[in-house]
Protein backbone atom coordinates (compact mmCIF):
# COMPACT_ATOMS: atom_id res chain seq x y z
CA UNK A 1 0.00 0.00 0.00
CA UNK A 2 3.02 2.19 0.14
CA UNK A 3 5.58 2.55 -3.19
CA UNK A 4 8.27 4.83 -3.05
CA UNK A 5 11.35 5.14 -5.79
CA UNK A 6 13.84 6.53 -4.50
CA UNK A 7 17.70 7.67 -4.87
CA UNK A 8 18.34 7.61 -1.10
CA UNK A 9 19.25 4.42 0.81
CA UNK A 10 16.69 2.97 3.31
CA UNK A 11 16.41 1.79 6.87
CA UNK A 12 15.09 -1.51 6.76
CA UNK A 13 14.44 -2.09 10.24
CA UNK A 14 12.31 1.53 10.54
CA UNK A 15 10.51 0.48 7.82
CA UNK A 16 9.63 -2.89 8.77
CA UNK A 17 8.73 -1.32 12.15
CA UNK A 18 6.41 1.51 10.94
CA UNK A 19 4.67 -1.38 8.44
CA UNK A 20 2.98 -3.46 11.40
CA UNK A 21 2.75 -0.28 14.17
CA UNK A 22 -0.19 -0.80 15.62
CA UNK A 23 -1.86 -3.67 14.00
CA UNK A 24 -2.31 -6.26 15.99
CA UNK A 25 -4.00 -8.35 13.60
CA UNK A 26 -0.12 -8.89 11.33
CA UNK A 27 0.86 -12.60 11.98
CA UNK A 28 4.01 -12.15 10.21
CA UNK A 29 5.68 -9.52 8.15
CA UNK A 30 7.92 -11.11 5.14
CA UNK A 31 10.63 -8.92 2.95
CA UNK A 32 13.21 -9.39 0.29
CA UNK A 33 15.97 -6.78 -0.18
CA UNK A 34 18.10 -6.86 -3.25
CA UNK A 35 21.87 -6.15 -3.13
CA UNK A 36 24.24 -5.59 -5.62
CA UNK A 37 26.81 -8.06 -6.11
CA UNK A 38 30.07 -7.98 -7.10
CA UNK A 39 29.61 -10.34 -10.02
CA UNK A 40 27.44 -10.45 -12.45
CA UNK A 41 26.12 -13.79 -13.87
CA UNK A 42 23.68 -12.64 -16.77
CA UNK A 43 26.33 -12.56 -19.82
CA UNK A 44 27.32 -15.93 -19.40
CA UNK A 45 31.08 -15.60 -17.88
CA UNK A 46 31.18 -14.05 -14.60
CA UNK A 47 33.08 -10.67 -14.36
CA UNK A 48 33.68 -7.93 -11.44
CA UNK A 49 31.18 -5.29 -10.95
CA UNK A 50 32.76 -2.28 -9.36
CA UNK A 51 29.39 -0.24 -9.53
CA UNK A 52 25.99 0.10 -11.35
CA UNK A 53 23.80 2.94 -12.44
CA UNK A 54 20.13 1.81 -12.79
CA UNK A 55 17.98 4.20 -14.72
CA UNK A 56 14.28 4.05 -14.33
CA UNK A 57 11.43 5.77 -16.12
CA UNK A 58 9.50 8.61 -13.69
CA UNK A 59 5.73 7.96 -13.24
CA UNK A 60 5.51 5.05 -15.49
CA UNK A 61 7.54 3.39 -12.54
CA UNK A 62 5.32 4.29 -9.43
CA UNK A 63 2.07 3.33 -11.88
CA UNK A 64 4.12 0.15 -12.76
CA UNK A 65 4.59 -0.68 -8.81
CA UNK A 66 0.97 0.61 -7.59
CA UNK A 67 -0.28 -1.69 -10.07
CA UNK A 68 1.86 -4.56 -9.26
CA UNK A 69 0.92 -3.75 -5.37
CA UNK A 70 -2.90 -3.72 -5.79
CA UNK A 71 -2.72 -6.91 -7.75
CA UNK A 72 -0.93 -8.68 -4.59
CA UNK A 73 -3.72 -7.33 -2.21
CA UNK A 74 -6.34 -8.31 -4.43
CA UNK A 75 -5.14 -12.10 -4.51
CA UNK A 76 -3.76 -12.38 -0.67
CA UNK A 77 -5.34 -10.92 2.22
CA UNK A 78 -2.36 -8.46 3.50
CA UNK A 79 -2.42 -5.76 6.00
CA UNK A 80 0.18 -3.57 4.99
CA UNK A 81 2.70 -3.70 2.13
CA UNK A 82 6.04 -1.47 1.04
CA UNK A 83 8.01 -1.37 -1.94
CA UNK A 84 11.18 0.48 -1.91
CA UNK A 85 13.12 0.84 -4.97
CA UNK A 86 16.59 3.45 -5.52
CA UNK A 87 17.65 4.87 -8.63
CA UNK A 88 21.51 6.51 -9.72
CA UNK A 89 24.59 5.08 -9.05
CA UNK A 90 25.47 1.73 -6.22
CA UNK A 91 27.90 -0.42 -5.51
CA UNK A 92 28.54 -3.49 -4.14
CA UNK A 93 26.61 -4.29 -1.08
CA UNK A 94 24.29 -1.30 -1.56
CA UNK A 95 20.88 -1.92 -0.97
CA UNK A 96 18.74 -1.64 -3.97
CA UNK A 97 15.23 -2.61 -3.54
CA UNK A 98 12.88 -3.34 -0.22
CA UNK A 99 9.56 -5.39 -0.83
CA UNK A 100 7.84 -6.18 2.68
CA UNK A 101 4.35 -7.68 2.75
CA UNK A 102 2.18 -8.35 6.35
CA UNK A 103 -0.64 -10.34 6.79
CA UNK A 104 -2.16 -12.41 9.03
CA UNK A 105 -1.10 -15.66 7.96
CA UNK A 106 2.26 -16.08 7.26
CA UNK A 107 1.41 -17.98 3.98
CA UNK A 108 -0.20 -15.55 2.57
CA UNK A 109 3.18 -13.16 3.69
CA UNK A 110 5.80 -15.04 2.03
CA UNK A 111 3.63 -15.69 -1.30
CA UNK A 112 2.96 -11.90 -2.21
CA UNK A 113 6.38 -10.94 -1.08
CA UNK A 114 7.75 -12.89 -3.49
CA UNK A 115 5.09 -12.25 -6.23
CA UNK A 116 5.76 -8.42 -5.79
CA UNK A 117 10.25 -8.90 -6.50
CA UNK A 118 8.84 -11.18 -9.58
CA UNK A 119 6.42 -9.13 -10.95
CA UNK A 120 8.56 -5.95 -10.11
CA UNK A 121 11.90 -7.48 -11.94
CA UNK A 122 10.09 -7.87 -15.30
CA UNK A 123 7.70 -5.45 -15.06
CA UNK A 124 8.74 -2.31 -13.28
CA UNK A 125 10.63 -0.01 -15.84
CA UNK A 126 14.21 0.39 -14.42
CA UNK A 127 17.54 -0.93 -16.17
CA UNK A 128 20.70 -1.45 -15.10
CA UNK A 129 24.14 -1.20 -16.66
CA UNK A 130 27.33 -2.03 -15.13
CA UNK A 131 31.04 -0.69 -14.54
CA UNK A 132 33.52 -3.22 -14.92
CA UNK A 133 36.53 -2.66 -12.93
CA UNK A 134 37.86 -1.94 -16.37
CA UNK A 135 35.79 1.09 -16.71
CA UNK A 136 33.92 -0.67 -19.19
CA UNK A 137 29.66 -0.15 -19.25
CA UNK A 138 27.38 -3.13 -19.99
CA UNK A 139 23.40 -2.81 -19.70
CA UNK A 140 22.26 -5.85 -18.10
CA UNK A 141 20.59 -7.87 -20.32
CA UNK A 142 16.80 -9.52 -19.02
CA UNK A 143 17.57 -12.99 -17.56
CA UNK A 144 14.98 -15.80 -18.92
CA UNK A 145 14.75 -17.22 -15.51
CA UNK A 146 13.38 -14.04 -14.29
CA UNK A 147 10.70 -14.13 -17.27
CA UNK A 148 10.12 -17.74 -16.02
CA UNK A 149 9.53 -16.33 -12.17
CA UNK A 150 7.17 -13.99 -13.10
CA UNK A 151 4.92 -15.89 -14.91
CA UNK A 152 4.72 -18.60 -12.30
CA UNK A 153 2.54 -16.41 -10.66
CA UNK A 154 -0.31 -15.75 -13.50
CA UNK A 155 -0.11 -19.84 -13.65
CA UNK A 156 -1.14 -19.95 -10.53
CA UNK A 157 -4.97 -18.33 -11.19
CA UNK A 158 -5.02 -17.79 -15.13
CA UNK A 159 -4.38 -14.29 -15.63
CA UNK A 160 -2.52 -12.98 -17.87
CA UNK A 161 1.03 -12.33 -16.12
CA UNK B 1 3.52 13.62 -29.32
CA UNK B 2 6.34 13.34 -26.52
CA UNK B 3 8.66 10.70 -27.17
CA UNK B 4 10.93 8.74 -23.97
CA UNK B 5 13.93 6.41 -24.99
CA UNK B 6 15.74 4.80 -22.11
CA UNK B 7 18.66 2.81 -21.41
CA UNK B 8 20.47 1.42 -24.71
CA UNK B 9 18.28 3.15 -27.10
CA UNK B 10 18.92 6.48 -25.11
CA UNK B 11 22.19 5.78 -26.17
CA UNK B 12 21.97 5.08 -29.58
CA UNK B 13 19.83 8.02 -30.16
CA UNK B 14 21.32 10.70 -28.35
CA UNK B 15 18.46 11.75 -26.78
CA UNK B 16 16.80 10.76 -23.59
CA UNK B 17 13.08 13.03 -24.74
CA UNK B 18 12.13 14.90 -27.52
CA UNK B 19 8.57 16.26 -28.91
CA UNK B 20 7.89 16.13 -32.20
CA UNK B 21 4.49 16.54 -34.40
CA UNK B 22 3.44 13.65 -35.78
CA UNK B 23 2.53 13.17 -38.59
CA UNK B 24 -1.17 13.12 -39.78
CA UNK B 25 -0.61 9.14 -41.83
CA UNK B 26 0.74 7.85 -38.05
CA UNK B 27 -1.78 6.02 -36.70
CA UNK B 28 0.30 2.88 -34.91
CA UNK B 29 2.86 2.69 -32.65
CA UNK B 30 4.86 0.49 -36.06
CA UNK B 31 3.92 3.51 -38.26
CA UNK B 32 6.02 5.46 -35.42
CA UNK B 33 8.70 3.42 -34.90
CA UNK B 34 9.13 3.01 -39.42
CA UNK B 35 8.98 7.13 -39.29
CA UNK B 36 11.76 7.17 -36.31
CA UNK B 37 13.98 5.50 -38.31
CA UNK B 38 13.71 7.76 -41.43
CA UNK B 39 14.81 10.49 -39.09
CA UNK B 40 18.69 9.37 -39.09
CA UNK B 41 21.52 6.72 -38.21
CA UNK B 42 21.16 6.43 -34.71
CA UNK B 43 17.38 5.74 -34.59
CA UNK B 44 18.01 3.16 -37.34
CA UNK B 45 20.55 1.74 -35.05
CA UNK B 46 18.12 1.62 -32.52
CA UNK B 47 15.02 0.43 -33.95
CA UNK B 48 17.37 -2.72 -36.15
CA UNK B 49 15.96 -5.35 -34.17
CA UNK B 50 12.52 -4.46 -33.06
CA UNK B 51 12.32 -8.23 -30.96
CA UNK B 52 14.61 -6.46 -28.50
CA UNK B 53 12.58 -3.51 -27.57
CA UNK B 54 9.23 -2.91 -25.13
CA UNK B 55 7.43 0.25 -25.57
CA UNK B 56 4.80 2.09 -23.05
CA UNK B 57 2.00 4.48 -24.42
CA UNK B 58 1.05 6.84 -21.99
CA UNK B 59 3.33 4.80 -19.10
CA UNK B 60 0.55 1.41 -20.08
CA UNK B 61 2.93 -1.03 -21.58
CA UNK B 62 1.71 -1.49 -25.50
CA UNK B 63 2.62 -3.12 -28.58
CA UNK B 64 3.46 -2.05 -32.37
CA UNK B 65 0.18 -2.53 -32.94
CA UNK B 66 -1.04 -0.25 -30.07
CA UNK B 67 -2.53 3.13 -31.63
CA UNK B 68 -1.11 6.27 -30.84
CA UNK B 69 -2.20 9.88 -31.07
CA UNK B 70 -0.92 13.13 -31.25
CA UNK B 71 -0.92 14.14 -27.29
CA UNK B 72 0.36 10.42 -26.26
CA UNK B 73 3.69 9.98 -24.78
CA UNK B 74 5.32 7.03 -26.06
CA UNK B 75 8.05 5.23 -24.55
CA UNK B 76 10.61 2.95 -25.95
CA UNK B 77 13.20 0.80 -23.94
CA UNK B 78 15.09 -2.51 -23.77
CA UNK B 79 13.46 -5.48 -21.46
CA UNK B 80 13.26 -4.39 -17.95
CA UNK B 81 16.01 -5.12 -15.25
CA UNK B 82 15.67 -4.17 -12.16
CA UNK B 83 15.06 -5.03 -8.79
CA UNK C 1 24.57 -20.03 10.70
CA UNK C 2 23.43 -18.10 13.75
CA UNK C 3 21.37 -19.54 15.90
CA UNK C 4 19.73 -17.42 19.37
CA UNK C 5 17.29 -18.51 22.06
CA UNK C 6 16.74 -15.59 24.02
CA UNK C 7 13.82 -13.54 26.20
CA UNK C 8 14.98 -10.11 25.03
CA UNK C 9 13.44 -8.42 21.53
CA UNK C 10 15.70 -7.68 18.75
CA UNK C 11 16.88 -5.24 16.30
CA UNK C 12 15.11 -6.58 12.91
CA UNK C 13 17.35 -4.08 11.00
CA UNK C 14 20.69 -4.34 13.02
CA UNK C 15 20.07 -8.10 12.15
CA UNK C 16 19.75 -8.06 8.85
CA UNK C 17 22.60 -6.00 8.66
CA UNK C 18 25.20 -7.48 10.53
CA UNK C 19 23.41 -11.06 8.07
CA UNK C 20 25.21 -9.13 5.11
CA UNK C 21 28.00 -6.98 6.04
CA UNK C 22 31.01 -7.24 3.77
CA UNK C 23 29.50 -10.21 1.71
CA UNK C 24 29.57 -8.56 -1.69
CA UNK C 25 28.07 -12.26 -3.22
CA UNK C 26 25.03 -11.86 -1.34
CA UNK C 27 22.12 -10.49 -3.68
CA UNK C 28 19.16 -10.75 -1.73
CA UNK C 29 18.29 -11.02 1.70
CA UNK C 30 14.78 -12.57 2.50
CA UNK C 31 13.65 -12.36 5.91
CA UNK C 32 9.93 -13.34 7.91
CA UNK C 33 9.42 -11.80 11.54
CA UNK C 34 6.69 -13.59 13.37
CA UNK C 35 4.57 -11.19 15.57
CA UNK C 36 1.87 -12.13 18.87
CA UNK C 37 -1.45 -11.45 17.25
CA UNK C 38 -4.76 -10.43 19.53
CA UNK C 39 -6.54 -12.79 18.19
CA UNK C 40 -6.21 -16.97 18.83
CA UNK C 41 -7.85 -19.21 15.55
CA UNK C 42 -6.59 -22.23 17.01
CA UNK C 43 -9.17 -23.76 18.60
CA UNK C 44 -12.29 -22.88 16.31
CA UNK C 45 -13.98 -19.57 16.89
CA UNK C 46 -11.93 -16.66 17.32
CA UNK C 47 -10.92 -15.24 20.97
CA UNK C 48 -8.96 -11.81 22.08
CA UNK C 49 -5.70 -12.81 23.24
CA UNK C 50 -4.17 -9.91 25.90
CA UNK C 51 -0.80 -11.92 26.37
CA UNK C 52 1.11 -15.39 25.63
CA UNK C 53 4.02 -17.00 27.36
CA UNK C 54 6.45 -18.93 25.35
CA UNK C 55 7.86 -22.35 27.23
CA UNK C 56 10.79 -23.96 25.29
CA UNK C 57 13.15 -26.66 26.09
CA UNK C 58 16.66 -25.50 26.85
CA UNK C 59 19.31 -27.33 25.19
CA UNK C 60 17.28 -29.13 22.86
CA UNK C 61 15.72 -25.97 21.43
CA UNK C 62 18.94 -24.76 20.13
CA UNK C 63 20.06 -28.36 19.06
CA UNK C 64 16.95 -28.55 16.64
CA UNK C 65 17.18 -24.98 15.77
CA UNK C 66 21.06 -25.89 14.01
CA UNK C 67 20.12 -28.88 12.80
CA UNK C 68 16.80 -27.10 10.76
CA UNK C 69 19.56 -24.50 9.94
CA UNK C 70 22.23 -27.00 8.84
CA UNK C 71 19.77 -28.34 6.55
CA UNK C 72 18.79 -25.44 4.61
CA UNK C 73 22.35 -25.09 3.84
CA UNK C 74 22.85 -28.55 2.62
CA UNK C 75 20.02 -27.73 0.34
CA UNK C 76 20.40 -24.32 -0.72
CA UNK C 77 23.18 -22.22 -1.18
CA UNK C 78 23.07 -19.87 1.68
CA UNK C 79 26.08 -17.38 2.23
CA UNK C 80 24.60 -16.68 6.14
CA UNK C 81 21.76 -17.39 7.88
CA UNK C 82 19.98 -16.21 11.21
CA UNK C 83 17.15 -17.72 13.48
CA UNK C 84 16.60 -15.54 16.46
CA UNK C 85 13.62 -16.91 18.68
CA UNK C 86 12.05 -15.35 22.30
CA UNK C 87 10.64 -17.24 25.20
CA UNK C 88 8.56 -15.69 27.78
CA UNK C 89 6.00 -13.50 28.07
CA UNK C 90 4.74 -11.79 25.02
CA UNK C 91 1.99 -9.41 24.07
CA UNK C 92 -0.09 -8.76 20.83
CA UNK C 93 2.23 -6.81 19.00
CA UNK C 94 5.73 -8.36 20.31
CA UNK C 95 7.88 -10.13 17.79
CA UNK C 96 8.26 -13.70 18.51
CA UNK C 97 10.72 -15.10 16.11
CA UNK C 98 12.92 -13.29 13.30
CA UNK C 99 14.04 -16.24 10.28
CA UNK C 100 17.05 -14.46 7.59
CA UNK C 101 18.86 -15.87 4.96
CA UNK C 102 21.05 -14.51 2.29
CA UNK C 103 22.22 -15.78 -1.21
CA UNK C 104 23.59 -14.53 -4.68
CA UNK C 105 20.21 -16.11 -5.90
CA UNK C 106 16.36 -14.61 -4.71
CA UNK C 107 14.88 -17.81 -5.68
CA UNK C 108 16.89 -19.21 -2.90
CA UNK C 109 17.04 -17.18 -0.10
CA UNK C 110 12.95 -17.31 -0.21
CA UNK C 111 12.65 -21.02 0.03
CA UNK C 112 15.30 -21.48 2.64
CA UNK C 113 13.43 -18.67 4.35
CA UNK C 114 10.20 -20.49 4.12
CA UNK C 115 11.94 -23.66 4.99
CA UNK C 116 13.31 -22.47 7.98
CA UNK C 117 10.32 -21.01 9.53
CA UNK C 118 8.02 -24.36 8.54
CA UNK C 119 10.37 -27.00 9.71
CA UNK C 120 10.70 -24.28 13.10
CA UNK C 121 6.85 -24.44 13.54
CA UNK C 122 7.01 -28.53 14.08
CA UNK C 123 10.44 -29.34 15.46
CA UNK C 124 11.62 -26.79 17.68
CA UNK C 125 10.54 -27.33 21.07
CA UNK C 126 8.58 -24.24 22.24
CA UNK C 127 4.92 -24.49 23.75
CA UNK C 128 2.10 -21.30 23.67
CA UNK C 129 0.08 -20.32 26.52
CA UNK C 130 -2.52 -17.87 25.73
CA UNK C 131 -4.10 -15.66 28.02
CA UNK C 132 -7.33 -14.33 27.28
CA UNK C 133 -8.70 -10.94 28.00
CA UNK C 134 -10.67 -12.76 30.76
CA UNK C 135 -7.84 -14.32 32.19
CA UNK C 136 -8.01 -17.40 31.66
CA UNK C 137 -4.91 -19.68 30.22
CA UNK C 138 -4.99 -21.82 27.18
CA UNK C 139 -2.20 -23.81 25.64
CA UNK C 140 -2.42 -23.31 22.25
CA UNK C 141 -2.89 -26.28 19.60
CA UNK C 142 -0.80 -27.55 17.23
CA UNK C 143 -2.64 -27.06 13.48
CA UNK C 144 -2.48 -29.24 10.88
CA UNK C 145 -1.78 -26.33 8.35
CA UNK C 146 1.41 -26.37 9.84
CA UNK C 147 2.45 -29.77 9.72
CA UNK C 148 1.23 -29.92 5.65
CA UNK C 149 3.81 -26.34 5.35
CA UNK C 150 6.37 -29.01 6.89
CA UNK C 151 5.97 -31.95 5.36
CA UNK C 152 5.73 -29.69 1.66
CA UNK C 153 9.52 -29.47 2.22
CA UNK C 154 10.10 -33.12 2.74
CA UNK C 155 8.31 -34.13 -0.68
CA UNK C 156 10.25 -31.78 -2.43
CA UNK C 157 13.78 -33.98 -2.56
CA UNK C 158 12.23 -37.44 -0.71
CA UNK C 159 13.79 -36.67 2.27
CA UNK C 160 11.96 -37.83 5.37
CA UNK C 161 10.18 -34.58 7.29
CA UNK D 1 17.40 -40.87 34.75
CA UNK D 2 16.69 -37.39 34.36
CA UNK D 3 13.11 -36.50 33.56
CA UNK D 4 11.24 -33.50 31.69
CA UNK D 5 7.94 -32.08 31.08
CA UNK D 6 6.46 -29.10 29.21
CA UNK D 7 3.53 -27.31 28.84
CA UNK D 8 0.27 -29.26 30.04
CA UNK D 9 1.89 -32.17 30.94
CA UNK D 10 4.51 -30.13 33.26
CA UNK D 11 1.28 -28.67 34.74
CA UNK D 12 -0.70 -31.50 35.13
CA UNK D 13 2.36 -33.72 36.78
CA UNK D 14 3.18 -30.97 39.37
CA UNK D 15 7.26 -30.66 38.82
CA UNK D 16 8.85 -29.53 35.25
CA UNK D 17 11.98 -31.80 36.06
CA UNK D 18 12.77 -35.41 38.09
CA UNK D 19 15.41 -37.49 38.57
CA UNK D 20 14.72 -41.00 39.02
CA UNK D 21 15.96 -44.56 38.98
CA UNK D 22 15.48 -46.02 36.69
CA UNK D 23 13.62 -49.69 37.48
CA UNK D 24 15.79 -52.11 35.64
CA UNK D 25 13.35 -53.97 33.67
CA UNK D 26 12.34 -51.09 32.14
CA UNK D 27 14.09 -51.34 28.25
CA UNK D 28 12.48 -48.64 26.12
CA UNK D 29 10.13 -45.17 26.03
CA UNK D 30 6.62 -47.18 26.50
CA UNK D 31 7.96 -49.15 29.71
CA UNK D 32 9.12 -45.91 30.83
CA UNK D 33 5.67 -43.99 30.50
CA UNK D 34 3.56 -47.49 32.02
CA UNK D 35 5.50 -47.23 34.87
CA UNK D 36 5.25 -42.93 35.43
CA UNK D 37 1.19 -43.84 34.98
CA UNK D 38 1.66 -46.29 38.37
CA UNK D 39 3.01 -43.30 39.87
CA UNK D 40 0.03 -41.05 40.88
CA UNK D 41 -3.16 -39.67 39.79
CA UNK D 42 -1.19 -36.36 37.70
CA UNK D 43 1.00 -38.61 35.74
CA UNK D 44 -2.10 -41.12 34.82
CA UNK D 45 -3.75 -37.93 33.46
CA UNK D 46 -1.06 -36.82 31.95
CA UNK D 47 0.23 -39.86 29.74
CA UNK D 48 -3.92 -40.73 29.13
CA UNK D 49 -3.97 -40.49 25.61
CA UNK D 50 -0.26 -41.03 24.33
CA UNK D 51 -1.31 -39.97 20.55
CA UNK D 52 -1.64 -36.67 22.25
CA UNK D 53 1.98 -36.93 23.08
CA UNK D 54 5.56 -36.08 22.29
CA UNK D 55 8.79 -37.22 23.52
CA UNK D 56 12.93 -36.41 22.99
CA UNK D 57 15.25 -39.18 24.48
CA UNK D 58 18.69 -36.87 24.67
CA UNK D 59 17.07 -33.95 23.11
CA UNK D 60 16.26 -35.70 19.92
CA UNK D 61 12.97 -36.75 19.10
CA UNK D 62 12.05 -40.49 18.96
CA UNK D 63 9.07 -43.08 19.51
CA UNK D 64 7.76 -45.03 22.41
CA UNK D 65 9.43 -47.81 20.77
CA UNK D 66 13.06 -45.74 21.50
CA UNK D 67 15.29 -47.60 23.72
CA UNK D 68 16.15 -46.03 27.05
CA UNK D 69 18.77 -46.14 29.58
CA UNK D 70 20.37 -44.84 33.10
CA UNK D 71 21.55 -41.92 32.40
CA UNK D 72 19.89 -40.15 29.58
CA UNK D 73 17.94 -37.66 29.35
CA UNK D 74 13.77 -38.14 28.15
CA UNK D 75 11.14 -35.31 27.92
CA UNK D 76 7.93 -35.51 27.56
CA UNK D 77 5.47 -32.64 25.98
CA UNK D 78 2.39 -31.77 23.68
CA UNK D 79 3.46 -31.25 19.89
CA UNK D 80 5.29 -28.12 19.79
CA UNK D 81 3.33 -24.45 18.57
CA UNK D 82 6.43 -22.21 18.51
CA UNK D 83 7.15 -19.66 15.56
Amino acid sequence: MAIRVQREDFDVGAELAALGAGNHRIGGICSFVGLVRDMNEGAGASEGVSAMTLEHYPGMTEKQLAAIDAEAHRRWPLEASLVVHRHGRLEPGDRIVLVATASPHREAAFEACHFLIDWLKTKAPFWKVEESAEGAARWVEARESDDAAAARWAAVDGKEG
Amino acid sequence: MKLLYFAWLRQKIGVGEETIDLPADIADARGLVTWLKGRGEGYEIAFRDLDAIKLAVNQDYADLDAPVKAGDEVAFFPPVTGG
